[in-house]
């Protein structure tokens, strides 16, 4: 599986945030997209999961799915996580689990992985920041998608949080999944650098 | 003994009838409520939960 | 007892205990005393056999004042003191106040049909009242739709107060506008105006009806606190749960110790 | 289907929580009949004639009053990335949405329509008339609604676009529903008519609806 | 004041941007009136004397549809938190948002009165009466719904509970307002009577409405 | 200076987050405050800035202005940013810089400061995650308070971005003020750390 991009042109709100990116990654690997803040990681990011449309160029899974589209095999960490407050810890996750369909872990599991599995009938209101964060990626192991575009993943995990966090991505990566994330600190696994923009 | 209620009996009746039904409407929900809370109670207490003092959940002094 | 103790749950779950039973009594016997009064009570020239509505109509109207009256001094403990009884207090105590509402609009309407000729009409005493109504049902919604019950609590004192307002409205309503209502008789200015035949019947009701509500409030609330017990007690459950498995984040505390359950 | 089923379901319970439950959704419509006569005053004739046509208001208001949000709020949140990278197609994952709205918001008050019929002073079968038109009516209601509540997605805006768009939609539908269930209170018109209008404009509705919305959020990402 | 006088021009240069808080009440407005003569029939003479009753109405109900976020969108965005931290002591900062938002939403409906007036064929004094009432009454409308407001930041609630409990509020408002508007149509009540109340009202409102909204949200905080 | 509580209760929801903290900073000193996810670290700058009542014992300010309040010497920055997408950047910053009043700095120096004088009529809706994070940073700047309350405050910042907001805090240390941080990572200048919760 190869995911790659030629000569990606982003425009936002007019402006071109950045023109003629190539980028790739392969099965089993990371990218860390790195830059500035403004440079365009998280439009990147946003490019890859079609939430974005590019103003040039072309971004392609090879040996992926033939029947899905690339943002279907996607997972998609943004800063914004995607929960309800008024519904529970174990309402929010298996609402996901049955919306995004496909192959599938079983919720409570990935809550234990996480370390939410005591919290299960909080309502997600009560959640702090890092508790917040641990149900976003419960849900990235509870259904199984090849390719996960993380932004900024390790915000507000504290450091037990970011070694489990490791290791779940070199777990992903084992299974011959690939990541790209954007990040500004070290992103705890090996990868590839991306640099987009001017160096700081 | 008997009352003569006049032309308007029906509506002193169902004033009557109508005040006593709501007060047993009350009655019993709380009633009901007590039941249900005391039940609830106890099975709590069979599960081992206590409250902090150590005391069981039931006791009441 | 001193009052210190009357706030203390548990003191109060065994206070209402042991007084319950008399409150009960007493109400039962007064009930019937005034029951028996007013079938005696003989007819109204004016009115004939329906003032007997009177003494079901009268109490009822007082007390579903008198009941927001005491929300509202709950509401101020429950803003002032932050004291969960109080919270308790303002809770158990809407629905008993809406039924006796509900039961005076009844009444009240089904004594307008002879008297006025029509069961409704838009003056400013009914229109008072039915707000009175439809803010104990709003109140009662409130309860119902927040889970966290000190949450709900503020809010619903907040509301209670605004409403208070409502009250010398209710009972001034038919002195500032001239409506059809009567004007009050019994509490005014100068002494009652009312025939002792009824006044005496009408008061002895008026008290066991007050009785009444004294006893289902007491009822209600120990039906309250054994909720929010259960409630703690069952969150409780769900943290040593998470004890036993023992990972990740979380308090390690024995919680609720200002949940009123845990008392 | 589990996904869609599954989106019904969040949003319901989400509306039942948060909005207060099918319960408060009736209260609403009983505080909003009850204010009829303090405007319009005691005139028990006049509130009858008037009787469907408050009913309709409070349907209309009730859709209007939460269904700006019904985009929004999972725009803001993150949901709508992941709804639209979903495999369910998003024309589907509107219609879901939009029913499970109805279901929380304008069923209510259909259910409740009898018990405010009485306090309006309407009879058996005017009562049946006006929960029938609500019935027929409201998914158009929603579903035209929907359009609006996208586009203020796409177009950052909430208030302004949502009522310049959708309240001239939904004009045509108050406008029949009011003149069918008139048709059976005062005559002499046919019932049929207007109210064959009125189902056929929810269909269409329920067809443009989401595509239109699915339309609009596509080209408003970003 | 320079702070006070910063947070009413944000608060209506945001409402114009996003709200379109002027266009919204208009167009309900619109709505309804025009509906009117289909629930009622096409009588002029009735509709003259529902006129008032029905624009009373209408700007109840805008009021209710844009005032549920006044706290809500501030307190999801971290605002409320530095508002409540801050000098302005908090009952200030409500009066300024309340005033903020009757400027925004109200002050255009009164101003389209007279527009309004002629589809409902009004005559001139009897539109200037309403206009007059309202720009006395719909103060009241937006201080007591502030409660409310401020409740659902408490509950996490909003809609249509938050509606339920206000609306109870505001039936005396909408009495006395449409009872001064008809004094002047129809007679033979006077037309000051239901005014001085309707102003009263408006008066008690501005100082509880900003009261009871602080101490809401001081509760509600966390 | 001195900020001190002794025997700070936090409960939340019902549950006692926890109890029996005592904590002091004084004029010029940085506490970091650490701790696992939801140990409390939110909550305790939350009871600081009096967004919280704590339920039991007490926190004060001492040497502060005695006819203000605690609150009201503080700036809190917490995960929201309390930024209006509607509103340009310079129209927030300005509003802010008017409400909460006091001494002030020129607005749009703090902007140049934090790096984004080049967008100040860009509508804050546009605004990368970092990008936002510095223009709540230029608000700190503009209105001078002695006590800094910051949640996880270099979330979303560029390494540049980093330097400059530790710079920052320097220099409001040297000017006496003090600073109270939640953190998982580093702060970047010499502080103190008050540990919450049980170690992970
Ligand atoms: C739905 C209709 C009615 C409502 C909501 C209503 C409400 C009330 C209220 C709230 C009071 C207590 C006022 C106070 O303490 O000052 C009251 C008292 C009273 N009502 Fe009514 N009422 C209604 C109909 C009637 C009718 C039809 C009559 C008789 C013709 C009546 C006769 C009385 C009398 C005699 C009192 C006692 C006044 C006093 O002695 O202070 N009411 N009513
Ligand atoms: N609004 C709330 N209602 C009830 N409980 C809450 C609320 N917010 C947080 N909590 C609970 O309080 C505890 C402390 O939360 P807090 O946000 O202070 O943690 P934190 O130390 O900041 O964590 P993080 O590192 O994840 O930001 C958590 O267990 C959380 O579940
Ligand atoms: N919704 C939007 N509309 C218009 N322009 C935008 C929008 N969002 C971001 N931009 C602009 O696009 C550029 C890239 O933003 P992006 O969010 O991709 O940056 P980033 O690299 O993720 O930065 P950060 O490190 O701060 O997260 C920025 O200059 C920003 O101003
Ligand atoms: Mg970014
Ligand atoms: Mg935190």
């Amino acid at each position: 599986m190869q995911l790659s991009g030629r000569g990606v042109i982003c425009v936002r709100g007019g402006r071109e945030v950045f023109a003629g990116l190539d980028f790739e990654a392969a099965s089993g690997e990371a990218v860390a997209v790195v830059g500035r803040n403004g440079s365009g990681k998280t439009s990147l990011l946003r490019l890859i999961a079609g939430l974005l449309i590019p103003a040039g160029g072309t971004i392609a899974l090879d040996g992926g799915d033939a029947e899905l589209t690339l943002p279907e095999q996607c997972h998609y960490l943004g800063h914004r996580d995607a929960l309800k407050p008024a519904l529970s810890v174990a309402e929010n996750l298996s609402f996901w689990a049955d919306f995004l369909g496909g192959e599938r872990l079983d919720a409570h599991e990935s809550l234990a992985t996480v370390g939410l599995d005591h919290a299960t009938h909080l309502p997600a209101a009560f959640l702090s920041a890092g508790q917040r964060r641990r149900l976003s990626l419960a849900r990235l192991l509870t259904v199984r998608r090849p390719v996960w575009l993380l932004d900024e993943p390790t915000t507000a995990l504290d450091v037990a949080g970011q070694d489990m966090f490791g290791a779940l991505m070199r777990d992903h990566l084992a299974r011959g999944g690939l990541i790209i994330a954007a990040t500004h600190m070290a992103l705890g696994i090996e990868s590839r650098e991306l640099r987009i923009g001017a160096v700081a | 003994m008997t009352m003569s209620l006049g032309p308007y009996a029906s509506f002193i009746v169902t004033s009557y009838a109508a005040a006593a039904l709501v007060v047993a409407i009350l009655i019993g929900w709380i009633v009901l409520d007590y039941r249900s809370q005391t039940r609830r109670l106890r099975e709590l207490d069979r599960s081992g939960i206590t409250r902090r003092s150590g005391r069981s959940a039931m006791d009441r002094p | 007892m001193t009052l210190i103790d009357l706030a203390n749950p548990t003191r109060f779950l065994a206070l209402t205990t042991r007084v319950l039973p008399w409150l009960a009594a007493a109400t039962v016997i007064l009930l019937a005393i005034g029951l028996y009064q007013s079938a005696l009570a003989p007819d109204d020239y004016l009115q004939g056999a329906t003032v007997k509505i009177m003494f079901i109509h009268v109490p009822n109207a007082w007390l579903s004042m008198f009941v927001w009256g005491v929300m509202s001094i709950a509401s101020l403990g429950t803003l002032v003191w932050r004291h969960p009884l109080a919270d308790v207090a303002a809770k158990a105590a809407a629905p008993i106040g809406a039924a006796f509402t509900f039961l005076a609009l009844l009444t009240g309407s089904l004594w307008g049909r002879p008297m006025w000729g029509t069961y409704w009409e838009w003056d400013a005493r009914l229109t008072s009242v039915l707000i009175l109504f439809l803010m104990y049902l709003g109140l009662m919604a409130l309860w119902r739709a927040v889970e966290d019950p000190s949450r709900a609590a503020r809010a619903a004192a907040v509301l209670t107060l605004v409403g208070a307002i409502n009250l010398p409205i209710i009972k001034f309503s038919v002195d500032w506008w001239n409506t059809l209502h009567q004007p009050a008789s019994v509490m005014r200015m100068g002494g009652s105006s009312l025939d002792k035949s009824f006044l005496i019947p009408l008061l002895v009701m008026a008290i066991a009806f007050t009785l009444l509500f004294v006893t289902l409030h007491l009822a209600a609330m120990r039906n309250e606190i054994l909720r929010r017990r259960v409630r703690s007690l069952q969150m409780m459950q769900a943290s040593r749960i998470a004890f036993s498995s023992e990972m990740g984040a979380g308090s390690r505390h024995d919680n609720a110790s200002k949940e009123i359950g845990a008392a | 289907m589990t996904a869609l089923s599954a989106l019904i379901r969040r949003d319901i319970r989400i509306a039942l929580r948060v909005g207060g439950g099918a319960l408060i959704g009736v209260l609403f419509f009983l505080t909003v009949v009850v204010l009829m006569p303090f405007a319009v005053g005691p005139d028990l004739a006049l509130l009858s004639r008037l009787g469907p046509a408050i009913l309709w208001l409070g349907a209309l208001l009730a859709s209007l009053l939460t269904l700006d949000r019904l985009f929004m709020a999972d725009h803001e949140d993150g949901s709508l990335d992941l709804i639209t990278m979903s495999r369910t197609p998003l024309e589907l994952a509107c219609a879901a949405k939009a029913l499970a709205h109805w279901l929380a918001a304008g069923l209510p008050l259909i259910v409740a329509t009898p018990v405010l019929g009485l306090l309006l002073n309407l009879d058996m079968v005017a009562t049946g008339a006006v929960a029938l038109t609500l019935l027929a009516g409201t998914p158009a209601l929603t579903f035209t609604g929907m359009i609006g509540a996208a586009l203020a997605v796409t177009l950052h805006r909430g208030g302004l676009l949502m009522a310049v768009l959708v309240l001239p939609l939904s004009i045509p539908v108050l406008i029949f529903g009011v003149a069918a269930s008139q048709a059976v209170i005062v005559g002499p018109m046919s019932f049929g008519a207007p109210f064959s209008i009125l189902c056929a404009l929810s269909l269409v509705s329920l067809v443009i609806g989401p595509f239109a919305a699915a339309a609009s959020l596509r080209h408003g990402l970003d």
